[in-house]
């Protein structure tokens, strides 16, 4: 194999990604869509809004809640994830406290930001996509944020070190297959600065390869931003000329 | 510090409001007992003019289940006569008890007696108004000559009044022998038992619990074809446990509290 | 019961302070653990970790029974984990918190994904008949860092625990007890340990405050914070970072370094934890295959 | 309106993907006229270096350093980025995806869209969310629920006197859950919860007609938000409520208050006793025409359609929106989400709106 991957992508290249902002605007405040590979993400933000339970009311500062639903048909194995499945908890409490200290949330008090993610396809960096849904879900709704929240995965090929202690070479973007097979992890940035918000890895991993990794992921995830980015711009100029006649 | 007194450490739990570790020397069972109260409530179980005492038994292995829920409405239902809940109406007191060791975590019997133990002296030190203090023991008894290992001659109470441990055991060996009553069994001891009675006394005694139970296919089941009790075999019990529970029960508590310097 | 009163402005001010000029309020230096102390109990498997006021028991009990039928070959292994009012008042039973569940995860990543115990060891007869090992964490008080000390005490007991020798003849199987045969130690192939380290802002120089083993209150005050699981030959098991403040990547992996460090003391520790219980168990009562159970002095 | 996805658009390979980077950046965008920050001078390294900000189209994005010029003060939708450690001067940065604003020396960014954030006067529709002992909380698509109290509301009949505690009693009568109002945005408190009066005729309950929801940037700040439009085919008079915060209300015109009750016909405002009749807070509908139904609804699909394609709505462009929906004699009454016919109704009111 050489140097190319099983979906024939080098070690460096991105899965193709599509988002969109405003897809359902009826019923939320802020929604987006996004399909990283055939990771297909579907996002709702409402808020800031009236909180719906009482004692989760913070006086000085916005709550922000996140709901997970995996659609049934989500993964190769038809399971249909309940409220309190462990899997959903983990996804729901990573994205509510990586977005509560990236948007403003002390210029809405005794305010409640509710993100509710629909994961329609899984095919890998599942978290990643859920992050990046939410930011332009976020984006679209008009709330404050200090600075886009970009995520991405990387893997290592070779997990053991072989023997002449080769340098490992990480791998961008994993998909399913990739995800199961090699360590991989999962980092998130603000914008394209080196500052990482959140960093979730589930396999074993030397320590020495576990830096190449991170600044492969670091590097994914500034590519990411310019495309996010670029949607955004894209959608607000179509916007403003509407209404600019 | 005889062998039969219980090790208790007071407030090993700093956040609770009252905490104690008992471990009962004789049947290798070691409860941890926190009180905390009297705490706001929640709407639902509110009580108008008394306070509402919330018992949670957390067992050693697994996740609470059915006997769980029967050991806490026991101790409920006790600690209901002991606490002054008129004191605290519209409160809550909240008593957790973790069932840190145990011979055998599935017997009710083994572990009734030192729970008991152990709630009664955090009550005291969280300082929750008491009508009085009571103490518990556990009893069984053995058919007649049943061999009694060595380690645990000293559990082995006298059968009259006057008549010393040793006669006790002697008695055996002369063919009718009488049975054996032993304190606090451990699990070796409770399955050769035919009958296992726990009871609570306070220190006046009046007789807040009796919960007795023949042990034929009980703990172990190996006893001998458990005929249960008769009515002077129970009273006899009864006198027994009343004269330890007022006597020792009481020397217990007031020396677990007295090295507490701060009173 | 109402939820944990929020921290004054002052104690927030003074605490956050001394951390920037690498001060803690109970005098440890900022990378350092509270002093961890093991008791074990009379029976295998069971160990008490205090860890300052934080305390945590674990328990690892066995039984016999069939395997799954995905995995014929592989015994099972759960870890139970139920914080209860006794730990602090915040918990309730029955209203799990998000605590309970990063908790559960962390350790379900840290030691069952991490196959710190080999599952096909506890495989009786292929199919038919597997150990199911259950460790049961029950958490006594929490004064902060209950990840790193229910990690520490569910490893421990993993090593202190001696399964009982099974002999299969045929189609029965007998289970001698533990007075005929001597049991025999789970094989572990390796001691995952989290390190839990906290995030607070930054200090002037502007690089990021971060301390290991945080107090509840520290918790309370911290805008981040971030699990590794190592183990002593420097492997990383896990890590979990999710959410709280953003910190440069340099910082995390200086972090991650200062774990594995870290590691190599904690399992010197508990390895020599439990050479101590193993002379004090046999010294203590050669009677330990006579009858009944062991009755070693305190 | 269902979800709608549009199909992805076709795959750039990497190579292209690549350039098409390096394109954007030298492409100029609207210059903006921050005057000396010299911000398009953009070094043609990849998209990561673009700290300066970068203006397609005068749009900013959260993140984007907008000026580091100390003149500048700094308003809705940006903040201060944290000073960096070599002491270079605290730079604003945008918090929004939207357009810089600049109001002399005040820099603010306005979002592509965003919730509702009620100011005093707004006249608002709002929906009754919960009856409390002496007001009401009314949902009006703003952070906070706004508080309606018994106090603000006119008395059937018109009559001026202090709230007592028998109309405490009846408070349902007034206003009960659900019902939909009218109102005008009386005060603030603290954190931007409005508080809502309706003491004057042209405010109160709404009944007779058809409810829904826009975006709350997409209506214009109007003198009056209550138009009557003269629909044709027998529609007879339509009352359109357009609420700033974005709810709308499209009724049958009942004849207005201010000429006293639905029966009396005498115009004088002053005596406003008698002539709030008994019937301002009833819940029973007038029977409507279909005509007027069909009208109603068409006002509502021209209203979706020009939301759709992103067009403002005021008065002028409602009226030429209804005009070139007759045109296209559009039957049926959800034609205005879907995006041709509806497109083909904007197109057209735009045309007439260049011409006119």
């Amino acid at each position: 194999m050489e140097g190319l991957r099983n979906d024939g992508r080098r070690w460096n290249e991105l899965r193709r990604i599509h988002c969109q902002l405003s897809t359902s605007s009826t019923n939320a405040d802020g929604s987006s869509y996004i399909e990283q590979g055939f990771t297909k993400v579907l996002c709702n933000v409402t808020g800031p809004a009236e909180p719906s339970n009482r004692q989760r009311v913070k006086q000085d500062s916005a709550t922000v809640s996140c709901e997970v639903y995996f659609a049934a048909f989500s993964g190769t194995d038809r399971i249909k994830r309940g409220r309190n499945d462990k899997k959903v908890q983990e996804l729901q409490t990573a994205i509510q406290k990586t977005f509560s200290s990236i948007i403003l949330t002390h210029l809405f008090a005794r305010s409640e930001i509710t993100i509710s993610i629909h994961i329609l396809s899984q095919d890998g960096g599942t978290l990643a996509a859920c992050i990046n849904a939410a930011t332009l879900a976020l984006i679209d709704a008009g709330i404050p944020m200090t600075d886009y929240v970009c995520a991405c995965t990387a893997g290592q090929s070779t997990s053991i070190f072989d023997n002449e202690g080769a340098s490992p070479d990480p791998w961008l973007d994993v998909n399913y297959l990739e995800e199961s097979d090699i360590p991989s992890l999962t980092v998130a940035t603000v914008g394209d600065s080196e500052k990482i918000v959140a960093l979730s890895m589930e396999n074993k991993v030397r320590i020495e390869a576990l830096e190449a990794m991170i600044a492969v992921g670091i590097s994914g995830c500034a590519r990411v931003r310019g495309i996010m980015d670029k949607e955004v711009r894209r959608y607000g100029k179509e916007k403003l000329e509407a209404e600019g006649e | 510090m005889s062998p039969l007194t219980p090790e208790i450490t007071l407030c090993p739990l700093p956040q609770t409001d009252g905490s104690c570790q008992y471990t009962c020397p004789t049947s290798r069972t070691t409860i941890l007992t926190s009180v905390n109260g009297p705490l706001e409530v929640r709407a639902k179980d509110e009580l108008p003019n008394d306070a509402t005492i919330e018992v949670i038994v957390k067992p050693g292995i697994g996740v609470g289940g059915v006997r769980e829920t029967r050991l806490s409405t026991l101790l409920q239902t006790t600690l209901k006569s002991l606490i002054l809940t008129t004191h605290h109406p519209r409160t809550l007191i909240q008593i957790v008890a973790q069932i840190v060791q145990s011979e055998d975590h599935t017997s009710i019997p083994l572990l009734l007696s030192p729970l008991l133990n152990s709630t009664i002296l955090s009550l005291l030190i969280a300082g929750i108004p008491l009508r009085t203090t009571g103490w518990s023991i556990h009893l069984a008894v053995l058919p007649a000559n049943t061999p009694i290992p060595a380690a645990h001659k000293d559990t082995i109470l006298p059968n009259e009044e006057g008549e010393s441990a040793e006669e006790g055991a002697m008695e055996t060996d002369e063919g009718e022998g009488r049975e054996v009553i032993v304190r606090n069994p451990g699990r070796v001891l409770l399955s050769k038992a035919k009958s296992s009675h726990t009871l609570v006394f306070s220190k006046e005694g009046q007789m807040l619990l009796i919960e007795s139970v023949e042990c034929s296919e009980g703990v172990g089941g190996e006893s001998a074809d458990g005929q249960g009790w008769d009515i002077e075999e129970w009273l006899r019990i009864m006198r027994i446990a009343k004269g330890l529970c007022c006597g020792e029960g009481v020397e217990v508590v007031r020396d677990a509290l007295g090295d507490r310097k701060i009173f | 019961m109402p939820k944990e009163p929020e921290i004054s402005l002052t104690e927030k001010t003074f605490v956050l302070e001394a951390l920037k000029q690498n001060l803690r309020v109970d005098g440890r230096d900022l990378q350092s653990f509270r002093d961890i102390q093991l008791t074990f109990g009379d029976d295998y498997g069971f160990v008490d970790v205090r860890l300052g006021k934080t305390r945590v028991l674990a328990r690892i009990s066995a039984e016999v029974t069939k395997p799954r039928p995905d995995r014929q070959f592989e015994g099972m292994f759960t870890i139970t984990t139920e914080m209860g009012p006794m730990a602090s008042p915040v918990f309730e039973i029955g209203r799990p918190t998000e605590l309970d569940h990063t908790l559960s995860r962390l350790l379900e990543k840290s030691i069952r994904r991490s196959t710190a115990l080999d599952v096909e060891s506890l495989c009786i007869v292929t199919g038919k008949r597997v150990w199911s090992l259950r460790a049961d964490v029950h958490f006594l008080s929490h004064d902060g860092n209950l990840t790193d000390t229910a990690c520490i005490a569910v490893i421990t007991a993993l090593a202190h625990f001696r399964l009982p020798v099974v002999t299969v003849s045929g189609e029965d199987i007998t289970i001698h007890s533990v007075t005929e045969r001597v049991p025999v130690p789970l094989s572990l192939l390796h001691w995952p340990i989290c390190v839990t380290f906290s995030f607070f802002g930054e200090d002037e120089g502007g690089d990021m405050v971060c301390a290991i083993d945080a107090t509840a209150q520290e918790e309370a005050l911290r805008m981040g914070d971030m699990t590794v699981t190592v183990n002593k030959n420097g492997e990383v098991c896990q890590i979990s970072k999710s959410g709280g403040v953003a910190v440069e990547a340099e910082v995390l992996m200086r972090c991650a370094r200062l774990a594995a460090g870290k590691v190599k003391v904690v399992d010197k520790l508990i390895a020599e934890a439990l050479r101590e219980d193993e002379v004090r168990r046999n010294k203590g009562n050669l009677d330990w295959l006579k009858e009944g159970k062991s009755e070693n002095e305190r | 309106m269902p979800i709608q996805i549009i199909a992805p658009a076709p795959f750039l390979s990497a190579e292209e993907e690549e350039e098409e980077f390096q394109v954007e950046e030298d492409e100029g965008g609207v210059p903006l006229d921050l005057d000396n920050d010299g911000d398009t001078a953009m070094d043609g390294v990849a998209a990561s270096k673009r700290k300066q900000g970068r203006q397609a189209a005068g749009i900013v994005t959260p993140g984007e350093i907008v000026t580091d010029d100390p003149q500048w003060m700094r308003g809705h939708g940006t903040y201060l980025s944290s000073p960096t450690a070599d002491g270079e001067s605290q730079s604003i940065v945008s918090s929004l995806a939207g357009t810089i604003s600049k109001t002399n020396k005040l820099l603010s960014i306005r979002a592509l869209r965003f919730r509702y954030v009620p100011e005093i006067g707004d006249l608002v529709v709002g929906r009754i969310l919960e009856v409390q002992t002496k007001r009401w909380r009314v949902d009006i698509a703003a952070p906070h629920s706004a508080a309606l109290l018994l106090s603000s509301i006119n008395l059937p009949g018109g009559i001026l006197r202090k709230r007592t505690s028998t109309d405490e009693l009846q408070i349902r009568t007034f206003f009960s859950e659900g019902d939909l109002l009218v109102a005008e945005v009386q005060t603030l408190n603290s954190d931007g919860q409005a508080s809502l009066h309706t003491r004057s005729l042209k405010y109160g309950k709404l009944r007779n007609g058809y409810f829904m929801t826009i975006d709350a940037g997409m209506v214009r700040r109007m003198k009056s938000h209550v138009l009557t439009m003269n629909t044709s085919n027998g529609g007879g008079e339509v009352d359109i409520y357009l609420g700033v915060n974005g709810y709308i209300y499209i009724a049958k015109h009942t004849t207005p208050l201010t000429e006293g009750g639905v029966e009396s016909k005498s115009v004088s405002i002053t005596r406003l006793e008698e002539e709030a009749s008994e019937a301002i807070y009833s819940n029973v509908n007038e029977d409507i025409s279909p005509e007027t139904r069909a009208e109603i609804a068409r006002i509502g699909c021209v209203l979706r359609a020009l939301v759709k394609a992103n067009v403002k709505i005021d008065e002028e462009m409602l009226n030429l929106g209804y005009e070139a929906a007759l045109e296209e004699f559009l039957e049926g009454f959800d034609w205005g989400s879907d995006t041709e016919a509806g497109k083909r109704v904007v197109d057209l009111a735009l045309a007439k709106r260049r011409m006119g």
